[in-house]
């Protein structure tokens, strides 16, 4: 219990930057749920190609261990736009190939829910097991450098080191801190106003909550399941990016858990509800730490599991509830 | 599939019931008879058949316990292998690590703890709405698989070892000496397609040794039976009625005087009771149990194989559970692509067979209309109470 | 196992011919600034048909949601056969004897119409998990009483021949059939239809009249919300007003047709051949 | 002739909804299908709007052949649908769902456009009343306004009409044939599906009996609503 | 699948060498899966001691069987049963994971057919008395002490922290560490396996003041752990087991974060010699950890069949009564299995990013 006040700034904000990435990746959640009602559940890929494309892109400008700041800053923003690019692809993607047929045959959720699971497995695998494909492609020796160690940790070549910004009480919340918690918000706020204000975004909302009289209206449900799944795609691509200069590596399982405990979030908050998700993810993330430093870290997922059926059981939908449906613009 | 069934006319049931009583006992007594056989093709080539049978019965279990959450009552349960465990770990601590019980003192503990756990789980959740249980059941799932892993009591992340078998009959002798079977079966061996009795390998019957699974699998096949026939017993009830409505309209459930909470709650209390039992079987064919055996993914293996067969409909429940089991190990040869097809194949048997391997009742029903149809103008009659006796396919 | 599920349906007192059925007692419900019962008090008499009736959003849907248990009055309280039904659950109060119909059709889908019916029937039988295991000689009693008696409702209500179709594959018109027939198929006291002839052509309106009057001879009573006057004043006994969740009339069908009240605030003045 | 329907056969899987039917409607005027429980009327409708799949046969629209087209092109095309059981959408309030109404127009911001939502609150003036509250919390009749007030919102050509009048008090019913007639007057053709047959007959330039998938009769509405056979049928003897 | 490595020469095969007789010795552990990277390593040393033995014995060639158990525990009970059935193989190099091992060493044991484990650590498999059990490593409770020995001695360490990542390995290790550092421990915590933030374990490590870190567990979360300390300023040893010696350490933690980071195991480095030899007989691959433990553990049986012991029973016995020495060590099983002679060797993290051997543990 000391430790937990003397660290209590510390394990905040670092709970808030962890949290920011959970939220980040809720999103995706949340909006397809919102709009569909379907648990995505191969977000959690998408999300790992993002952090794919973040490695690839420093392997392909051939960064080093030691980048000077200016270079840094240009590699990370490009491997941003990269990664939005690719995680909004792999959504993409997605869409067509594991949602779209089973949404035009009015599927029952739980086929949808299996025909996720399956392309997850079959997304994460592809990248486990690149070495192999570039291989039957006859590629393996030209991207050797990309398909290394294709089931083991792949880092950033170069090391990212936090600098000390301010003090909060005594914690010096570094730039790596500050960064992914402001991108967070920053993207949480756009998206909010997209999804509130545009016209795509009432068409949104009307889909999820009668598909039917939707299209009565003139709204493109297609145009409008693509949009959403490439919102989700993006914000994971933002997302990957912040995990990697946070913890600076990846593997091809590494989307399972994340996406579980962001999901996790997504559910606390309200899901299908955007500022639930931003909530959501905050409060789990701050909870992780809390519950680590006052039970034990090995008890930090039981601490998320409980608090989320303890929220649950007061707020049946979540802290601020609501659907994306149902939210008020 | 109740109704429809237990009403279909008699123009079918008309068919003579003897030769439909013998096609069913040649099914169950090839089913026995599956380990013995060797049959090429069929038999895993890369891994021990009975074994992987036994596997397989016990998936079976688990998918019909699961089914009766998800499928009849329509609970999405994502963390069902926490039941499976609490079974397991039951009998882990109450044979080995906390006490020396007979397996078959212990077997119906295991059961009714693993029912507890899912009234205990059950209770407050189940007020939660619809798909918010996924998530609230996925969290118990991995809190007893954390629990155990960071309980020494409970074994920690070591496990337990030493679980004892089943009593063998007739008994081993106290000091572990294996006594001679009632009996013993010789196993077929083929040479091309001409099978001949091979007399080396014998299976022991109703020894249960570490050698042979096959003992195993008839315990577990019998589980199945049983299970299966209670299964059709409730779901042709009243109970499976309200199962159903509760599932597609749950306010006019409640309207139409089904209390839905204690419907939802007893479904989530059997399926628990099914999962804690097929968990019991398998700590003890395993002799070991250790946390890493009740991943999440394995919940949603579960998920993956009753709504591929055919959520709602046993018998698709059945093959689909038996499937993910055995595609693995029929295609080991696949190697480590193995997780990569399976990925593929879930997903396209979900776009191209959205129904599940065998759709439920539904279509099936469809054809049940037809039937009724042909029995009114034949004057017909329907006999309730003489119909409801056979189970319904 | 124990029996998880052992709900023997609570024996009401049994009704008095004439004696109120139902009392609702100055009923007042307040949604947020929306007051859509406001003193609400009326009682309907065993055997009658009443009907309720007033203009949209009078309040009317509210009345038996407050009846049936959907919703807590903000005050008052509606009493059936002398005891409150405030506090209990609402499959307690479908056993206690009333049974209604959606405005906003809700049948199980997925279920064919006989089906639906049966949950119906269910509702008064005490097959529970151990029962249904052990084939008890009295579940299959009840198994197939539930099949009879919901064959009989569906020809009753004229869709017996759609028996085994999915509900939701049913025509607009049958699947309010299917919701009167699953209603009944509660065995209640009191019978509460909301709009029941809504989407139905006149001549089907003849016929649906028909069954509610047989329905009410077979011993029922009925409670029937409608717009369609020539239905409501053809077939009740006695109606009940409502305008902005009050009370403004009660009366017999010919004093509620001449009321003034009412003509103002519901009927209008009818073109001669609109009297629909 | 702004809508003509040909052939038109469709199926729900095996069960045959309707069966080769032919009918036009007119710019301009209002059309009428009257028939049972049944017979098909809604799965007719739902089939022009789009969102029924035809087994054979072509609804062509202004000319155009607009079988295969999305339901949301069909909107933008200007056909606006009130379905049955009404389908407004339970979550958004009054005004979002009048908003939704007019999703495929451009001019938003435009004083025609706040014209058009000063018309559906006047028709119906419990929508003003009510105009931000939740839509799923209204009751039935004021649901039904909605989406009638909705569907006008896009200023259709062709507004498809289920059942209008279902749910509505009698003094309501009367006003939606005369709101019926005066958008007719201002150019929007109407097809009108109800059970409330001498009114609709009433009204109708041409009408159309459906029975059990087929059209049975055709006519004004003036010779059918004479005609003995449907007088007996669907308008109901004396109670 | 039981892929045929070696083309076996045909069962039939009477040659003159009366003793030598062709056999067939199963790999046991896992191919694919999560684990499959030390299977693979080991897989990787039995190649290069089987195809040593058939070019010196070209009339009695031995094959090679792998039975990939994805090191789960479920799957390995009927891939055993498949492999006690087989009855050409006599010996088996495996099974690889000590909760694989626990659940298989019964069916082994009661048919009689040896296994020469090369990395399942659990000090309990040796006690349940199956007579067919050997490993040829140091248990964890012989690494343990070696490593709490090399903290206070070699690093003078006057504050130890002691991470496990509580799984059967890395809290089994953990727990001894921590328990021969005694006084010294100034803290404990355990984490998860996949876990990618260490936040707050970072914050108690430094808040304790610890100047050295023992974790146990495995290279990933290791590596993670390690870079995320670094990068919260500690300055202290971080120290870890085998579990965590393998180039993906570096790999995670980046080289600046890995550097001078101290790795125990009770494996040998790879010599030059073996080095070559793996690579020729893998072409495209390194020697990883456990390579030369599986080397050494099928030349165990392979000495055997080239003694002529021909059945299970004959192998057996041999392996109980083998005392040669290996590559790694003396190799000579006590009673239980356990291999006689135990060396622990620290190794650490140079400028480059190469594991390099620092010192053997006395
Ligand atoms: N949950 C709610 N929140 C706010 N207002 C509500 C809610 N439920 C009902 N109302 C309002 O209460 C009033 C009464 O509704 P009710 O459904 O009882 O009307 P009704 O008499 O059945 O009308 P109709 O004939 O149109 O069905 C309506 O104005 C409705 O908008
Ligand atoms: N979703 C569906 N699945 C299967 N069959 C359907 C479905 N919807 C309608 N049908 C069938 O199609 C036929 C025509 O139905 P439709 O709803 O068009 O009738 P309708 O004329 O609008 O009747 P109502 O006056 O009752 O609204 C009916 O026989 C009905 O059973
Ligand atoms: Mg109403
Ligand atoms: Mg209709």
């Amino acid at each position: 219990m000391q430790f937990f006040f003397d660290h209590f700034f510390e394990l905040t904000i670092t709970g808030l930057a962890l949290g920011s990435i959970y939220a980040l990746v809720a999103l995706g959640y949340t909006m397809v749920y919102g709009v569909l009602q379907l648990i995505n559940f191969a977000h959690s890929e998408v999300f790992m190609y993002g952090t794919f494309s973040v490695v690839w892109v420093f392997y392909l400008f051939g960064a080093g261990a030691d980048q000077s700041t200016g270079s840094l800053i240009g590699l990370l923003v490009a491997s941003m736009i990269v990664a939005m690019v690719v995680s909004g692809g792999v959504a993409l993607l997605l869409e067509r190939v594991a949602y779209r047929p089973l949404l035009k045959k009015n599927s029952p959720k739980l086929v949808a829910l299996i025909s996720a699971i399956g392309a997850s497995f079959a997304l994460a695998e592809a990248m486990g097991l690149r070495d192999r494909i570039a291989g039957f492609l006859g590629l393996e020796g030209t991207l050797t450098k990309y398909v290394a160690g294709a089931r083991d940790n792949r880092s950033l070549p170069t090391t990212i080191t936090p600098d000390p910004l301010f003090k909060i009480g005594d914690y010096n919340v570094t730039t790596v801190d500050l960064l992914v918690i402001v991108m967070a918000l920053l993207m949480m706020f756009a998206l909010d106003r997209f999804v509130r204000r545009s016209r795509l975004g009432r068409g949104m909302r009307a889909v999820a909550q009668d598909p039917s009289s939707a299209a009565l209206m003139g709204v493109n449900s297609t145009r409008v399941y693509q949009v959403t799944f490439l919102l989700g795609g993006l914000m994971a691509g933002v997302a990957a990016t912040l995990y990697m200069i946070r913890i600076g590596t990846t593997r091809f399982d590494a989307g399972f858990i994340l996406g579980v405990k962001a999901f996790t979030a997504a559910v606390l908050g309200g899901i299908g509800n955007l500022r639930g998700a931003l909530v959501g993810g905050l409060v789990l993330g701050v909870a992780e730490n809390w519950g680590s430093a006052i039970i034990g870290t090995e008890w930090k997922d039981v601490v998320a599991f409980v608090l989320l059926v303890v929220i649950l059981l007061f707020r049946p939908t979540g802290l601020l509830g609501e659907s994306l449906g149902k939210a008020r613009a | 599939m109740s109704a429809a069934s237990s009403t279909r006319p008699k123009a079918k049931g008309k068919v003579p019931k003897p030769p439909k009583a013998v096609i069913i006992a040649i099914a169950v007594v090839f089913f026995y008879a599956l380990p013995l056989l060797h049959l090429p093709i069929i038999s895993t080539p890369d891994s021990d058949f009975a074994g992987v049978l036994f596997t397989m019965a016990i998936y079976v279990i688990v998918a019909l316990g699961l089914n009766v959450v998800v499928g009849y009552a329509g609970l999405l349960d994502l963390g069902y292998v926490g039941f499976y465990a609490v079974g397991a770990y039951t009998v882990a601590m109450l044979t080995s690590a906390h006490g020396s019980l007979p397996f078959l003192v212990v077997l119906p503990i295991a059961v009714v703890v693993a029912m507890i756990s899912g009234v205990i789980l059950g209770a407050p959740t189940l007020r939660v709405r619809g798909d918010y249980l996924a998530i609230v059941t996925l969290g118990f799932g991995e809190i007893i698989r954390l629990a155990a892993t960071n309980s020494d009591w409970l074994g920690g992340a070591r496990g337990v070892s030493k679980i004892p078998a089943p009593p063998s009959i007739p008994p081993n002798k106290a000091d572990g000496t294996v006594t001679d079977p009632l009996f013993e079966i010789p196993h077929i061996k083929w040479d091309g397609i001409i099978p001949s009795i091979d007399d080396e390998t014998k299976t022991r019957f109703l020894k249960f040794g570490v050698l042979d699974a096959a003992p195993y699998y008839w315990m577990a096949l019998t589980v199945v039976l049983v299970v299966l026939i209670a299964d059709v017993l409730i779901k042709n009830s009243r109970v499976g009625r309200a199962w159903e409505a509760t599932r597609e309209d749950e306010d006019a459930a409640e309207i139409m005087g089904v209390p839905t909470f204690r419907y939802k709650l007893l479904a989530f209390a059997m399926g628990a009771f099914v999962g804690g039992l097929a968990g019991a079987l398998f700590a003890t064919r395993q002799s070991f149990v250790n946390p890493q055996s009740f991943a999440l993914l394995l919940s949603i293996l579960f998920v993956a194989a009753v709504v591929v067969g055919g959520q709602g409909n046993r018998w698709g429940v059945i093959i689909g559970a038996s499937l993910v089991v055995y595609l693995p190990e029929r295609f080991r040869e696949f190697a480590d692509f193995r997780v990569l097809f399976f990925g593929l194949a879930l997903m396209l048997l979900a776009i191209f067979r959205p129904e599940g391997i065998l759709p439920a009742g539904r279509t099936r029903r469809a054809k049940a209309v037809e039937e009724e149809l042909i029995a009114v103008e034949e004057g017909s009659d329907t006999d309730g109470a003489e119909a409801e006796v056979k189970p319904s396919a | 196992m124990p029996e998880l599920i052992k709900d023997t349906p609570s024996e009401a007192p049994a009704p008095t011919p004439g004696a109120p059925i139902l009392e609702v007692d100055n009923v007042t419900l307040k949604f947020g600034g929306v007051t859509a019962l406001d003193g609400v008090s009326f009682d309907i008499k065993q055997g009658e048909i009443l009907g309720l009736i007033g203009p949209n959003g009078a309040g009317k849907t509210t009345c038996f949601n407050v009846m049936t248990g959907v919703y807590k009055p903000t005050s008052g309280e509606a009493r059936f056969l002398g005891s409150s039904l405030a506090g209990r659950k609402r499959f307690e109060i479908t056993r206690l004897g009333i049974a209604r119909t959606f405005q906003n059709i809700r049948l199980f889908r997925t279920m064919t119409a006989l089906e639906n019916v049966m949950v119906g029937v269910d509702a008064h039988s005490t097959t529970g998990v151990l029962r249904a295991l052990f084939r008890t000689p009295r579940q299959r009693k009840e198994q197939a009483y539930a099949e009879k008696r919901a064959h009989e409702l569906l020809e009753l209500v004229g869709i017996e021949h759609r028996a085994h179709e999915f509900a939701a594959s049913l025509p607009y018109g049958d699947q309010r059939r299917l919701e009167i027939a699953r209603a009944l198929a509660t065995e209640p006291k009191l019978l509460c239809l909301d709009e029941p002839a809504a989407g139905f052509n006149p001549a089907e309106k003849v016929k649906l009249l028909e069954l509610i009057r047989k329905v009410r001879d077979s011993g029922y009573t009925v409670l029937v919300i409608e717009h369609d006057m020539r239905l409501v004043m053809g077939v009740t006994d006695r109606i009940v007003v409502l305008e902005f969740g009050r009370k403004i009339a009660e009366g017999t069908p010919a004093e509620i047709r001449d009321n003034p009240a009412v003509i103002a605030a519901y009927l209008g003045v009818e073109d001669d051949d609109d009297a629909a | 002739m702004l809508l003509e329907v040909e052939d038109l056969s469709v199926n729900y899987g095996p069960i045959e909804a309707i069966r080769n039917i032919n009918f036009t409607v007119e710019e301009g005027s209002v059309a009428t299908l009257i028939g049972a429980n049944g017979a098909g009327k809604s799965t007719t409708l739902k089939t022009i709007s789009g969102l029924l799949k035809t087994r054979t046969g072509r609804v062509v629209f202004d000319g155009k052949d607009i079988t295969n087209m999305a339901p949301y092109v069909r909107v933008k095309l200007g056909i606006s649908q009130s379905p049955e059981g009404r389908g407004i959408f339970p979550g958004m309030t009054v005004r979002e769902n009048l908003d939704m109404g007019a999703y495929v127009r451009t001019d938003r911001k435009t004083p025609a456009y706040q014209e058009d939502v000063d018309r559906a609150l006047t028709l119906f003036p419990r929508l003003e009343e009510r105009i931000d509250q939740i839509a799923g919390t209204m009751s039935g009749g004021e649901q039904q306004m909605l989406a009638i007030g909705r569907a006008l919102m896009a200023r259709p050509r062709l507004i498809l009409l289920d059942e209008p009048s279902m749910g509505l008090a009698p003094k309501l019913i009367q006003q939606i044939f005369s709101i019926i007639t005066e958008i007719n007057n201002q150019g929007t053709t109407v097809l009108l599906v109800e059970q409330n047959a001498a009114q609709a007959l009433k009204r109708a330039d041409t009408a159309h009996v459906l029975s059990t998938g087929e059209i049975t009769q055709s006519g004004t509405g003036a010779e059918l609503a004479g005609d003995a056979s449907i007088q007996e049928a669907y308008l109901g003897g004396a109670v | 699948g039981s892929d045929d490595k070696d083309t076996a020469s045909s069962g039939s095969d009477t040659s003159s060498s009366a003793e030598c007789k062709p056999a067939t010795i199963a790999f046991f552990g896992p191919k694919t899966g999560d684990a499959a990277n030390l299977g693979l390593n080991i897989v990787g040393g039995v190649k290069v001691a089987v195809d040593k033995f058939n070019a010196e014995h070209p009339d009695c060639k031995v094959t090679t069987k792998d039975f990939d158990s994805q090191g789960d525990p479920e799957k390995a009970t009927p891939l055993a049963a498949q492999v006690i059935n087989d009855k050409s193989i006599i010996g088996v190099v495996g099974p690889t994971f000590s909760g694989e091992s626990d659940a298989t060493g019964p069916a082994f044991a009661e048919a009689g057919l040896v296994t020469v484990s090369s990395s399942a650590t659990n000090p309990d498999l040796t006690t349940n008395g199956w007579k067919t059990f050997h490993r040829i490593l140091g248990n964890d409770a012989t690494q343990s002490p070696a490593a709490a020995k090399y903290i206070k001695d070699n690093l003078k360490s006057k504050k130890a922290f002691v991470v496990d990542d509580a799984s059967e390995y890395g809290k089994g290790i953990a727990d001894g560490v921590a328990k021969d550092l005694g006084d010294l421990v100034v803290g404990t915590d355990t984490v998860q396996v996949k876990q990618t933030d260490f936040g707050p374990t970072v914050t108690k490590i430094k808040a304790s003041g610890a100047d050295a870190l023992w974790y146990g567990g495995y290279y990933a979360e290791a590596g993670l752990l390690a870079k995320q300390l670094r990068a919260a300023g500690w300055k202290g040893y971080f120290v870890s087991g085998d579990g965590s010696n393998d180039p993906g350490f570096v790999e995670a933690a980046g080289k600046a974060a890995a550097k001078d980071a101290r790795l125990t195991c009770p494996c040998g480095a790879a010599t030059p010699e073996f080095t070559a030899d793996y690579e020729k007989a893998n072409p495209g691959k390194k020697p990883g950890t456990y390579s030369a433990e599986g080397f050494d553990a099928a030349t165990i049986l392979l000495d055997g069949i080239g003694e002529g012991k021909s059945t299970r029973s004959d192998l057996l016995d041999y392996v109980n009564a083998y005392d040669k020495p290996g590559l790694t060590k003396q190799l000579k099983f006590d009673d239980k299995g356990e291999v006689a002679e135990v060396v622990i060797y620290a190794f650490k993290v140079d400028d480059a990013g190469e594991i390099v051997l620092d010192t053997e543990i006395k």
